[in-house]
């Protein structure tokens, strides 16, 4: 119903709560207990903490380059929690945390990649999670071709896949949207336009007035939600996930937020966007509005809140001793995981190494 | 036995992995209804379905990183690129994903999946229609990368690396595809990849060839056979990872090594041949290591590719002068 | 005014002028003359000679293989006539034969080309024409890059780009229409939407319905036309053209038609589509069309016609016999245009070459 | 005479070509108004304006396949790629298009376009920031490839890289930007394009690098000057094509040769530079040609690159093993 009603080409942007933390579409609440919106909100100040402490970690130079979430944490978590995170499969682009934690990173995972450590990427065994794509929009085939596997052993799994407002430019966008569109395949495209790849801005990406426009192209239905407001991305996701849960096809949603903080670490926003559009940013926070929506109901306040963040934090830090106690990468490691077997030529290169190595101790 | 060309061979092998293993799925661009181009998969969506053995839309980014998916949701991307030469949109996902996933994911998510593609010239052909880039993929750790030379071999080697859960580059001579028939076991069977074969056993030279260019150095050698040289023929096979050890046993054998490659020179096989030989073998050579290749130019037009492609007539004159050193 | 009018979204498709060569659509009648109408004719008569007689000298072993264009001459022609050949730029794919040799190209170019010599591709040098290109879609930045230089400098002109249905499915088609898109350059993109991409149907190569559709995501019009109408092609491209070139941007076409023949001249139809089909498209044909357009208003009959047809096969004939009487070749000509000046390790390699080839005529 | 840094010195070159050259066009994603991620482009977008330094939506493909149609339409596009990790995407257009145009139209239709990006490791830096293909452009016909390893250099190779009418690949080590700073010339000045520097001239063995590794060979010299070995250096500068005169003549004289290159082993650009060597100085040589290199995996994560880059110890490792043989 939303995905038909909401018609990007219309103009039209779904939104639930506003800034105030008012709901101003009733009629589309999604059903959730406030036991739920209470969890949700928690794991979204959890995120925050994570990536707050991170930048404060790299700061210290105790992490190397990495991408801040703060301001994109209600499209990420309210995305992810609209679907099954013991079934479902999620193909993460580098800067949803929110909705890794969700799946079962850790903190400690998210730092020892940060780190620099491939053990980063490590997943439990009983989620569906791609590693962290790199190359931007590299991942969107993937889902598409996960959406094959599934649609081929008729299990009832649906992918969702990330992405970004300078991700849709790349072919790989394209041609992974293509492939599913054809073949129907139970995905979601969640596009996280947060309007800017590192200085580029969202009007210089694409001349398309909406990024969500682009799901036409692909015969799939696209949508647009206000990517601050929890509610909207919950209840958007929730629908796509019904829909190609039914068999009907993969969804494309654009979920516009911004990314307050640094492209990454390295990273100086002052040189391309203003004070007053961060400010205005600021406002529409999505943890802000759903901290007042909390309030408001009594389910919330700043004690809670107080309280909460001591016990992130602290449960953080213990995550990051551990990474700071973590073994440096052997030579063992870096030749074990080429191959299921070592083939002879790398054998011979690892014990070289392990030769001189060892003779470089002896001196 | 039947009696199979190349094309056969491979058909043949990938109707026993449809057959065996119900994770093995072939697809690409008109590998479905028409059975591909050069008719490798022709009656296998017949015999399988249209969900097992499936035409895609035109994008090879998408049929290499679709590979990537379905293999990450556990099955065994067989994929087919229409010709080696359209391999290039689609090389970000092989050296960012395909080589790199079990890696990157310390051996939590791998890609055991099988890229296809009919590669080289000699054939007359189009445009981009006659590259060869082993060497490129080669230098892609990682990857594992196949070329046949024959039918038998083209069907062990296809089963193999079907079965290997590390992705390997399948390079297809499609000069071959229609040119060799012998005798193939309809039964399956399975060629170890990353060993090479002695083609033929000789004392006074190493000749190394692979994929289409085995033929033409077997019709070199027999011209040098005439002026009693005895050459031992080595078929590589596998470009990576390489059978260093049957190469470096023949050279300290015979003390010369040719290798002949119909990819451009520079930064070609035949150099880390060539070097290899340096690193295990120096103080066995008795001449310099040689090559025989494309040159460093792109592959022309049909009216000048015989010009360009090593003929039987160069290998016999390359043989000559290396065994004359 | 049809760029507005005829929106694909709304299911609109232009035509002007039916399979019987009755005008259906007078409003939108380009304004051409008798002189133009019967010219357009003639040429497109002619390319279908040179494409039959292609396939008859590939049959005959004098030609290697080759792309017939049997059935989409209107759309070729229709929309290179539209353009100004002196001076805009023109950016093949492989099959718009008719689009080249009003452009410039002669029969003894194309057949150069089949017989395997790059020096098929040398065009006059008074106008702007790229070689054909291969890899399919890769020309499609080409287009917008042409385009840039031209905004660049401020001439006054206009690229035209063609591609298939299969093509809309490359990373390029995206990447090179997003950036016309974002720059606002004067390029044409035109599809030619022959149904099939080898074997591989239209309804295969995307779930849009149209594929004119796809424009909207790059923020441009998009308009879908019969492209086995002469007029309706003319007309529509002739107003993209202006539209790009006021500065308004680019345009994408997608033009209805046929490949009534082979891919290319290694393919069997007959294994993908049924001879029902084929007889429906045959009756479609855009030269059919227009001779009983032209009959009907007096212009044209059959004495006329086989005249026209013999004076072509004549011509044709005669450049074909250049080709088979042009020298393979040379060892210097696969050197020599590598680079400007040709670098001492090519040099080697020629020597080389050369030196082994004088022993062997020695011998 | 300024003392400048790698960034400063490539800026400033690119700054005399668009003041110089009004086709002369620079883009890629984040180059305009931020100067790019590392700096180099900064503030030319205001000294040329928006339509001569430019951002472009992020997309390889596009950025070099856009850069073939500015050039056939008269301009001289440099395009920067933000790292070479990221060039993948555009694999299509550089082999099928950059590199083949001049020689597909004879000559008509020519690709004067610099293809920039910083390649290489050892800065802790992120997945696929740490790549080094160089091998790869050197193996497709029709470009040439620079990797300059000084400031100096990297002007003056960059100016003539603009300048050049062919395709210039100009890979620049990231790790050097800021690393080392030198005298630089504020006037233009051009360094040949395929020609090698003797960085040092010594008897007893030829050590070849280019890039971030020139350094890492220097350090490694030093240590083997005080063992009182007498090393030649050569600064490749351009891989393709290369100046094998100037190898193959400092081997004459040395007899031995080792190369140093971070990109992995088989089928690297030490390969070719050892098949060279046995081609024209093999009965010069006293030791085997030998390569230090990055290993055949994937360059691990921060936390082992240390492990993978060859450093000046193992430099100094391997010129005495060579030596001593
Ligand atoms: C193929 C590729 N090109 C360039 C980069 C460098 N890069 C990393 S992130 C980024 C911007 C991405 O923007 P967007 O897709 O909007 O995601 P965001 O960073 O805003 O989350 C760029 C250019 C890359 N990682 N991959
Ligand atoms: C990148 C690439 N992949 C595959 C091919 C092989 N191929 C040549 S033409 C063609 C089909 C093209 O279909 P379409 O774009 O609809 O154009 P048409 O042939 O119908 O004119 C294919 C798959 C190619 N030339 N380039
Ligand atoms: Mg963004
Ligand atoms: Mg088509």
């Amino acid at each position: 119903m939303l995905l038909k009603t909401f018609d990007p080409l219309k103009g039209k942007q779904l939104r639930i709560m506003d800034e105030n933390g008012e709901i101003v579409d009733e009629k589309n609440m999604p059903e959730l207990t406030d036991d739920q919106v209470v969890e949700a909100y928690k794991y979204m100040l959890y995120a925050r903490q994570v990536d707050l402490k991170a930048v404060a970690y790299q700061r210290m130079g105790r992490l190397f380059t990495l991408p801040p979430n703060l301001g994109q944490e209600a499209a990420a978590f309210g995305s992810a929690y609209a679907l099954d995170k013991k079934k479902d499969w999620m193909v993460p682009a580098f800067r949803e945390m929110a909705a890794w934690l969700y799946w079962g990173a850790t903190a400690k995972d998210l730092y020892l990649y940060w780190a620099g450590s491939e053990d980063g990427n490590v997943t439990p065994d009983d989620v569906n999670f791609m590693p962290s794509a790199v190359p931007v929009a590299s991942q969107v085939p993937h889902a598409a071709g996960l959406g094959y596997s599934i649609k081929y052993k008729g299990t009832d799994q649906v992918v969702i896949t990330y992405f970004g407002d300078g991700g849709t430019s790349e072919g790989d966008f394209h041609e992974g949207m293509n492939f599913a569109g054809v073949f129907k395949l139970p995905v979601i495209f969640f596009c996280n336009n947060n309007q800017y790849a590192i200085s580029v801005p969202r009007r210089m990406q694409s001349a398309a007035k909406n990024l969500a426009d682009k799901a036409i192209g692909y015969g799939m239905p696209g949508i647009q939600v206000d990517g601050n407001d929890f509610f909207a991305v919950y209840a958007a996701t929730k629908e796509a996930a019904e829909y190609a849960r039914d068999g009907n096809g993969p969804v494309m949603i654009e979920a516009e937020t911004y990314r307050r903080g640094y492209h990454t670490t390295s990273d100086d926003p002052t040189k391309y966007r203003t004070a007053e559009e961060e400010a205005e940013w600021e406002k529409k926070d999505p943890l802000i509005r759903m901290k007042k929506y909390l309030e408001k109901k009594g389910l919330w306040d700043d004690d809670k809140e107080n309280d909460y963040v001591k016990h992130a934090k602290k449960d953080i830090s213990a995550q990051f001793k551990e990474v700071e106690e973590y073994p440096r990468t052997s030579l063992e490691q870096i030749f074990k995981y080429m191959y299921e077997e070592m083939p002879d030529i790398l054998k011979k290169q690892k014990v070289e190494m392990e030769k001189y190595l060892a003779g470089k101790e002896g001196r | 036995m039947a009696v199979m060309n190349m094309v056969q061979a491979i058909n043949s092998a990938l109707d026993f992995k449809l057959k065996d293993d119900e994770s093995v799925v072939v697809y690409g661009e008109d590998v479905g209804l028409e059975g591909g181009v050069f008719r490798v998969t022709e009656g296998l969506q017949k015999k399988y379905g249209e969900k097992r053995v499936f035409d895609t839309p035109l994008a090879e980014s998408m049929i290499i990183g679709t590979g990537v998916g379905m293999a990450a949701g556990g099955l065994r991307p067989v994929a087919e690129i229409q010709f080696s030469g359209f391999i290039y949109p689609g090389f970000n996902q092989i050296i960012s994903h395909v080589s790199r996933m079990r890696n990157r994911s310390r051996g939590t998510i791998t890609c055991p999946m099988v890229i296809r593609a009919p590669y080289g010239g000699g054939v007359r052909a189009l445009e981009m229609h006659s590259e060869s880039l082993e060497a490129v993929y080669g230098h892609i750790p990682g990857l594992k990368v196949v070329m046949p030379a024959t039918p038998y071999d083209a069907k062990g080697l296809m089963i193999a690396a079907i079965e290997d859960n590390d992705p390997v580059m399948f390079l297809e001579p499609k000069k071959v595809y229609r040119a060799i028939k012998q005798e193939v076991p309809e039964d399956p069977y399975r060629i170890k990849i990353g060993k090479a074969k002695i083609a033929q056993e000789g004392e006074q030279i190493t000749v190394v060839a692979y994929g289409a260019m085995l033929r033409t150095a077997q019709q070199g050698i027999a011209k040098a056979k005439k002026d009693g040289i005895s050459v031992e023929l080595i078929d590589l096979r596998t470009i990576f990872p390489m059978d260093t050890d049957t190469i470096i046993e023949s050279v300290k054998k015979t003390g010369r090594i040719l290798i002949v490659h119909e990819a451009a020179r520079s930064f070609g096989v035949a150099a880390e041949i060539m070097s290899l030989v340096n690193e295990e073998a120096f103080l066995y050579l008795e001449a310099p290591p040689t090559r025989l290749t494309g040159f460093d130019t792109i592959v022309p037009f049909p009216m000048g590719e015989d010009l360009y492609f090593p003929d039987a007539d160069r290998v016999y004159h390359h043989i000559k002068k290396v065994v004359e050193f």
